[in-house]
């Protein structure tokens, strides 16, 4: 499964399921991934915001780990009990991509194992991908002006390798593999969570139906998105694509119109 | 001190903010000017103004010269334009910007040139038109550009943002008109003055009623909103006096075309400074999707 | 309990992630809501040090509800065993067991013993601890059978004598004591009698959060007894587990760079009653189990270290080997040097001024130096106190008044050298050198070789007795680029037999002069001339124990005492935990670990009149280390702070003990001097308890770790943890700086609010408890203030460990005053 | 290259051509990652060794090129942690080439302000001269022994060199010799 040259063809597509039950908040995955990509640090800032003192995805952090503390109901305790949700958040991958559709060079681009890549010998720093991606994932080195993001290991996955995140990941709560096996898997957990009674749990990002088509890096929550940061209803913008430069070709009439209009008369 | 409820992730903004910095809006504006000005010069050219077709034709050259080194300037090197012709994707605006912009230009340019030197007078005038009829693009792509992100200032904004960009590019273009033309010629940049600054204006209130609360704060409040105002105050002031005032005397008719580029730059500035509050609030990304969701009824995301 | 474990051992947490998708229950009893916590099902939130109260209840639980595995525990434990009349509990003397000695604040174990059992005569009782210090494997008894009674019933049985001693700790007891709500408690009592037995096993993990305290030992012993009550030792499934610290500390425990024994847990020899081999021996051999071969370990290793000099005639040169003569420990040397009774130190990859506790004083210590070597990856504060500690930036100490002379030497990496590392499960694993090292860096086998070479040729000529064992010491070992091959210095520690092949196993040694071993638990290690540590059989080409992975002493077997897991028949308690079997057809051991027995010592086996060593133990007494072969719950020796744990208050508490008139440990070892003030007030100055610990994204001391980007930028202040109660109480705020004072010095740190750290009710008042991370120092890409600069010394009497799991403390909004 | 090639290479040409109209997948693909591949494929050698840091005894795959470590990756065969790291095992590459790590000997003489640069061979030399005069002059007869010299450290050291290090120092008679398993 080795593609040293050559065009980029399609195959299965690859993606990780995250299991955000099992995280056990270590960032190991955090670490892995910059060790691999060579990435820099992202800041030495005491954020205060439980044990994330990363804050979010970024340039410099691709894989992201969140840490959300909420109080909830204990047998032996009643209400004065807690729990705590981690989990680790990267790019989506996206079936429709805005940062992949948007950039104007084609240094975003799909691969043959359909993930969504920046070529960093093409990307020229124009941003337009930055406010693109409804997650907020990609984002501008300003040391360099390009942009960066997680690649799904792109070189890795040519070798035949796990991604450096899932292979660190000491519980196993990123799992990589073939999306369609990962979404069998997914639900399986899911029917296993909530039979045991874990009624929050759901998963986000592995329906194809959704407004980016479904993730190629999907989730499994105990909480609803927005609580990890993550958008609820994310939609590729490129969706509305059409009726904007309907709206637009309107407006360019309507210039030509006035220009003609207010030309009508000569002085 | 304000109550802070906290959304979503400790506040977290949920989008990236746009990494553009003001030379973008700038641009916006440029682009705009020469858009719009390059087909004011052939309306005005075919109805044989040519007082008024050179002065829109040179400010169509100067927005296209200024633009250039604005977008150069955002990039951080000029090579790095080069990679926007690698592809051409009708999925990305700024795509169909650059290649509209590569013929633009030239045409715009060498339409200038004829007019100036006289020589060459066929191909000027397929260059002029040409320019015309890119014109209108290359002043409305830059709407679609900012609407077509996740920003939901923008995005959601996407039906009135090319109507307030065009009616912002009209105006600000026939305002230069005004400045570099004689009142005597100028009557049809005071009228597209007058129609542009109304379309601005008429399609910023639009916009602001149609969105979601959540979505449109930044316009209203804020420092993008006193932009907005400030830009209203302007567009709307020029307009009047370019209709008044301007007709007759022509420190008022330089006045009102400057107050016309003031009230559309600041328009710029406004909907750029908008977008980036947009992104940091994360209550605009998440509650109009959160209702999205909770309307649909299924347990989902 | 008292492990962080999802934190601190994360990759071995995969394997309790495994068992909780399985149906394991997963228990996690800790001060603070951790990344543990939040992964288990059940979380217990308790008062840091008041672990023996809530153990001390489960025992009692067990035993009012009859929970015991009786079978078992009237099988393999000492429950039967009939203590001397002389002794006295807890229960009698309000806190102290009989033999206490105010004076000497030491006990007298000798009235612990089994009726009938002669006492070896004590020297006294400052002997007695002295013994303690030199035990390298702890218990100790004179040879003959002790009385028992099988049915248990005897009032002074171990049995009966558990039941009083601990009737006591009930679940209204640990609600007082711990703040652990009495459902709750019961809860997880009930839980852990449920999960063992014949067919269900329960594992119990501590690490540091257990031993970090004034009784250390005994929370570790309380573990023990309710292990051994369930049957759940040697057991698959089942079983203490120490979750270990650095790669290697196991290692350097086993073959000690500590200062009380010798490789193998050989104690050191003891001025008091070491003088002679033979009374080295006599003292440290026992009548029944493998610490009947004392004599065999003991000459191999002399044998292995001074080779042809050490012959029969000379005692294998047991005279070169120098005595202890008390507590030479880590603390105690630290106050030496601050006597300037230190004169040179060498600090090894260590970091005392920011990792030990009372970090000024450790800092102070150094001052009072002549020489000090460090060697280390990166320059830690330790190597660099002098010119920019907190001392020199306050004024307190100037660098130019410093005379201490300081050898700072870049230390090779893991990566630059070959080794072995013995991991928490005793599994010896082998890292091979990928590189050289660069620059000055070399290895500690290059430095120790090389300093001993040195040594040995500048003191060439010397004719002075003591430079003898220096000049006679086997230092030959064949150097690979420069190195000492690490191989052959393997191959020396497994050791070699008379015909100079490597020895298969300890049990090939002997005491004739005739075999060679440099620690007698590792030897097998290098059997059949082959590294068996570096074996890499993949892990899911073999069982689950997967014998051909590393290699775990002792003879490579994975879990101790494993003839527990079948009954005293030799079959096992049962099908689904079963792990090995008598076969009776083979007339051996069998099964799928190495059985840790004689191989083919029968169940029904009686040691004839006058077995020794292993020959004494029947075949259904698995504790095979042990003298009489049992599981101790109660000790008649071994430890110096008494037989059966009992609740005492933290050194430093903000409550007084319900328990007893004894406030704390009475044994516990205390410095009461300058620089090292106790909070001994009635807890108003300072009402708090602050409890220390790690974060998954540091490690220890932070030179392997501040200092990296990918890690610093993880967690880059130093930080306390505080309710939101408490941070109502005092005006802290969320991410905002706070004081943390205690009766040595105070230090800054952010603040992080958080319902993970709650307000507990203890004896009816509510308590706060402050956790601090103890990463920081000045140095490194993210710097901080040292916790341990908050702590004092006060120690466990057994082992030395200070207490800085619970102490004292005040805390107030805003930085400390510079 | 030709101009027909060069053409032929330029992505608006190739979604003109083949299937990928749009530019979004392989004609927008660049020189750089259709070579692409792991760098671990390159390495010259692949060395077995074991984390570091604590005691779970994580299994690791060291790459060598050129004799630089470039990556440090767990090993899967491992039946303790099946390939798997925590952050600071997976942190070992930055561990043993980042920038923080000291690679010369720095010598502070008794008072001195800073740090002076010192020949390893000389250090060595220095030390042992500062062994057998504190030694001699601490020796304490009757129990064979000095408390003069004391070394603290082990447990991140190798069996091996904990095994050298007690060794030697018994053989010198110094006894106060600790490691973290005491705190
Ligand atoms: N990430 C990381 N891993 C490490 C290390 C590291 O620095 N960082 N260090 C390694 C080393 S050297 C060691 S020794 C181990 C230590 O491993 P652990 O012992 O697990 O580490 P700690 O965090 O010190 O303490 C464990 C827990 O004990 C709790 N605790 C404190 N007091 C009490 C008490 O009285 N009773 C109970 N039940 N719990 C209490 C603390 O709140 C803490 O959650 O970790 C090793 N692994
Ligand atoms: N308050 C409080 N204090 C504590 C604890 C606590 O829980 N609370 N825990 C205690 C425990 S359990 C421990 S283990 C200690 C740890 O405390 P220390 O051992 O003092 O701390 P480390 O940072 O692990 O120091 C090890 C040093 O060894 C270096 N090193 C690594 N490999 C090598 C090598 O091959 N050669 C050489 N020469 N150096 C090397 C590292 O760079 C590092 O600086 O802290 C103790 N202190
Ligand atoms: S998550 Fe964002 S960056 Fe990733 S593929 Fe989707 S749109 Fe692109
Ligand atoms: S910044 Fe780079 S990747 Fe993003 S759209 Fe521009 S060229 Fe494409
Ligand atoms: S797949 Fe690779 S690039 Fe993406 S987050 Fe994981 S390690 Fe980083
Ligand atoms: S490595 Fe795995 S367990 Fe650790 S934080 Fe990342 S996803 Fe969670
Ligand atoms: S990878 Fe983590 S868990 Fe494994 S040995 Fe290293 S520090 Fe310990
Ligand atoms: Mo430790």
């Amino acid at each position: 499964m080795r593609h040293p040259a050559g065009p980029a063809t399609p195959m299965t597509r690859m993606g990780f399921f995250t299991d955000t039950s099992i995280c056990i908040g270590c960032k190991a995955c955090e670490v892995a991934c910059k060790e691999w990509n060579d990435v820099p640090d992202d800041g030495f800032d005491f954020l205060a915001t439980s044990y994330d003192n990363t804050g979010g995805l970024s340039a410099d952090t691709w894989r992201h780990v969140a840490f959300v503390e909420q109080p909830v109901s204990v047998p032996a305790l009643g209400e004065n009990g807690i729990r705590w949700l981690m989990s680790s958040d990267v790019c989506k991958h996206c079936t429709h991509a805005a940062c992949l559709e948007v950039c104007p060079t084609g240094a975003l681009f799909r691969t043959e194992f359909d993930t969504v890549v920046v070529q960093q010998d093409i990307c020229n720093g124009c941003g337009y991908c930055v406010p693109a991606c409804p997650f907020g994932v990609i984002d501008e080195r300003e040391s360099d002006g390009r942009v960066w993001k997680c690649t799904l290991c792109y070189d890795r996955l040519k070798s035949d390798l796990e991604p450096a995140c899932a292979k660190a990941c000491p519980t196993k709560s990123i799992q990589f593999g073939p999306l369609d096996e990962l979404r069998a898997r997914a639900a399986g957990r899911l029917g296993a969570l909530r039979e045991a009674g874990v009624a929050d749990a759901r998963l986000y990002g592995a329906d194809e139906t959704d407004g980016v088509g479904g993730f190629g890096a999907f989730f499994l929550l105990l909480d609803k998105p927005e609580v990890y940061g993550l958008p609820p209803d994310p939609v590729v913008t490129t969706r509305d694509l059409p009726r904007m430069w309907r709206a637009a070709a309107g407006a360019a009439l309507a210039l030509v119109g006035a220009v003609a209009a207010a030309c009508a008369r000569q002085r | 001190m304000r109550p802070t409820k906290v959304t979503g992730y400790y506040g977290r903004p949920v989008l990236k903010a746009p990494v553009w910095k003001s030379a973008i809006p700038l641009y916006f504006f440029t682009g705009g000017v020469a858009g719009a000005s390059s087909t004011l010069a052939f309306a005005a050219g075919l109805r044989g103004n040519r007082r008024l077709a050179r002065s829109a034709m040179l400010a169509s050259v100067a927005g296209v010269a200024a633009s250039g080194p604005l977008l150069v300037i955002d990039l951080g090197k000029p090579s790095r334009f080069l990679n926007m012709l690698r592809v051409a994707k009708p999925t990305s605006p700024m795509s169909v910007g650059s290649w509209v912009l590569t013929a633009f230009a030239p045409a715009s340019m060498a339409a200038a040139a004829s007019d100036v030197t006289g020589r060459l007078p066929r191909l000027g005038r397929v260059a002029a038109g040409a320019g015309a009829v890119l014109g209108p693009v290359v002043a409305t792509y830059t709407a679609v550009l900012v609407a077509n992100t996740a920003i939901p200032a923008w995005h959601d904004a996407h039906r009135e943002l090319p109507f307030l960009f065009v009616g912002s590019a009209a105006a600000s273009a026939a305002g230069i008109a005004m400045i570099a033309t004689p009142v005597a010629d100028a009557g049809p940049a005071r009228r597209l003055a007058m129609m542009g600054a109304a379309l601005e204006l008429g399609a910023f209130r639009a916009m602001e009623s149609r969105l979601d609360e959540a979505v449109a704060g930044p316009y209203m409040h804020g420092r993008a909103g006193r932009l907005a105002k400030a830009a209203e105050a302007c567009s709307a002031t020029g307009a009047v006096l370019a209709v008044t005032a301007g007709r007759r005397r022509r420190r008022a008719a330089v006045t009102a075309g400057a107050l016309l580029c003031a009230g559309s730059l600041l328009t710029r500035f406004s909907v750029f400074r908008a977008g980036i509050e947009s992104a940091a609030d994360p209550a605009a990304t998440i509650d109009p999707q959160r209702r999205r969701v909770d309307g649909r009824g299924t347990v989902g995301a | 309990m008292g492990s962080n474990m999802a934190e601190c051992h994360p990759v071995g947490f995969q394997w309790v992630m495994e068992a909780k998708a399985a149906g394991a229950r997963v228990i996690h009893v800790d001060p603070r809501f951790t990344r543990t916590s939040a992964l288990a099902d059940t979380f217990v939130a308790l008062r840091a040090g008041s672990d023996i109260a809530f153990l001390g209840a489960i025992v009692n639980h067990i035993l009012t509800n009859r929970r015991e595995f009786r079978e078992y525990v009237v099988a393999y434990t000492n429950a039967s065993s009939i203590v001397g009349d002389d002794f006295r509990d807890t229960e009698d003397l309000d806190g102290l067991f009989s033999g206490w000695d105010p004076e000497e604040k030491a006990y007298d174990p000798s009235t612990w013993q089994y009726a009938g059992m002669p006492v070896a005569p004590s020297a006294g009782h400052r002997e007695a601890a002295a013994q303690g210090e030199a035990h390298g494997h702890g218990a100790k008894l004179a040879a003959g059978e002790p009385a028992t009674d099988p049915t248990l019933d005897d009032p002074r049985c171990v049995f009966q004598i558990l039941k009083r001693h601990f009737a006591r700790y009930t679940p209204e007891l640990v609600e007082e004591v711990c703040g652990v709500p009495r459902e709750q408690f019961l809860e997880v009592a009930e839980a852990l009698c449920a999960n063992s037995g014949r067919e269900r096993t329960t594992a119990m993990c501590y690490a540091v959060g257990w031993t970090q305290h004034t009784v250390g030992a005994q929370y570790i012993r309380t573990a023990a007894i309710i292990q051994l009550l369930l049957g759940n030792m040697g057991r698959p499934g089942g079983g203490i587990l120490a979750l270990r610290g650095h790669a290697s500390i196991q290692g350097s425990t086993d073959i000690p760079t500590l200062y009380n024994i010798l490789p193998g847990y050989l104690p050191m020899p003891h001025a008091a009653t070491h003088q002679t081999l033979a009374d080295y021996i006599a003292a440290n051999t026992a009548p029944g189990g493998f610490w009947g071969h004392t004599d065999a370990y003991v000459v191999s290793l002399l044998k292995a270290w001074w080779g042809d000099a050490a012959t029969a005639e000379n005692d294998w040169c047991y005279d070169y080997l120098p005595f202890i003569t008390g507590d030479h420990s880590a603390y105690r040397t630290t106050l030496d040097m601050v006597d300037g009774k230190v004169k040179g130190y060498f600090v090894m990859g260590e970091n005392p001024v920011v990792g030990s506790a009372n970090g000024k004083l450790q800092r102070l210590a150094l001052t009072k130096l002549d020489w000090m070597v460090v060697r280390d990856l990166v320059e830690i504060e330790t190597a660099s106190f002098w010119k920019d500690g907190p001392e020199i930036d306050s004024g307190e100490l100037k660098t130019a008044e410093i005379a201490t002379e300081v050898f700072f030497l870049p230390a090779a990496a893991h990566t630059e050298k070959d080794g072995s590392f013995t991991q928490t499960q005793r599994m010896l694993q082998w890292h091979t050198k990928a590189v050289e090292p660069q620059g000055d860096c070399r290895s500690e086998l290059w430095f120790y070789w090389h300093l001993g070479r040195i040594i040995r040729e500048k003191l060439g000529g010397s004719t002075d007795e003591r430079d003898r064992p220096v000049l006679d010491l086997t230092w030959d070992y064949p150097l690979v680029d420069g190195d000492p091959a690490a191989a052959t210095v393997l191959r020396e520690i497994n050791g070699v037999g008379p015909d100079g092949r490597t020895v298969s196993g300890y049990t090939a040694l002997k005491a004739d002069g005739s075999t060679r071993c440099g620690c007698w638990i590792y030897s097998g290690c290098y059997a059949d001339e082959v590294n068996q540590t570096a074996r890499r059989r993949p892990g899911h080409e073999q069982t689950h124990y997967a014998l051909e992975w590393g290699w775990a002493w002792p003879a490579n077997r994975r879990i101790l005492y494993n003839r527990a897991s079948a009954d005293p028949s030799g079959k096992p308690w049962s099908e689904r935990k079963k792990l090995i079997w008598w076969d009776e057809a083979e007339g051996k051991w069998t099964g799928e670990d190495v059985p840790d027995f004689v191989i083919d010592k029968p169940p029904d086996y009686a040691p004839v009149e006058g077995a020794k060593a292993e020959h004494a133990l029947r075949g259904d007494e698995p504790f095979v280390m042990q003298t009489d072969g049992k599981g101790w719950l109660f000790a008649p020796s071994g430890l110096v702070d008494g037989p059966l744990p009992s609740h005492y208050e933290p050194h430093e508490s903000p409550f007084t003990n319900p328990l007893y008139a004894q406030q704390a440990n009475p044994a516990r070892q205390m410095f009461r001097r300058k620089g090292n003030r106790y909070n001994d007030e009635d807890g108003k100055a300072y009402p708090f308890v602050m409890t220390t610990y790690r974060l998954t994204e540091h490690h220890t001391a932070g030179g392997m770790s501040r200092f990296l980007p990918h890690l610093a930028e993880l967690q880059p202040e130093m930080f306390c943890e505080v309710s939101p109660a408490l941070a109502a109480e005092r005006g802290l705020v969320n991410g905002g700086w706070a004081t943390i004072s205690s009766a040595r010095t105070a230090i800054e740190a952010r603040v992080l609010v958080t319902d993970r750290v709650k307000p507990l009710t203890v004896q009816g008042r509510v308590l706060h408890q402050v956790g601090l991370p103890y990463h920081w120092g000045w140095k490194g890409l993210v710097t901080g203030d040292a916790a341990n600069d908050l702590f004092a010394l006060a120690l466990d009497p057994n082992v030395h460990i200070q207490e800085v799991k619970a102490a004292t403390c005040d805390i107030q909004p805003g930085r400390r005053p510079r | 290259m030709s101009a027909r090639k060069l053409i032929a290479s330029w992505p608006v040409v190739r979604q003109l051509t083949g299937p990928d109209r749009l530019g979004l997948r392989q004609s927008a693909q660049s020189e750089w990652s259709a070579t692409l591949e792991s760098r671990t494929e390159t390495a010259d050698r692949v060395v077995p060794s074991i984390c570091p840091y604590c005691a779970v005894g994580c299994a690791q795959r060291i790459y060598v090129k050129d004799e630089k470590v470039i990556q440090v990756e767990g090993d899967p065969d491992s039946p303790v942690s099946r390939g798997r790291l925590c952050p600071k095992g997976s942190a070992t590459k930055q561990l043993v080439t980042g920038g923080q790590r000291e690679y010369k000997v720095k010598y502070r003489r008794p008072g001195g302000a800073d740090w002076e640069d010192l020949a390893l061979d000389r250090a060595m030399d220095m030390i042992a001269d500062r062994v057998i005069a504190t030694r001699a002059a601490t020796w304490d007869g009757p129990n064979r022994r000095t408390l003069g010299i004391a070394s603290l450290g082990g447990a991140t050291l190798d069996n091996e060199e904990n095994y050298l290090m007690k060794k030697l120092y018994t053989a010198l008679g110094a006894i106060q010799v600790e490691n973290q398993a005491r705190i």
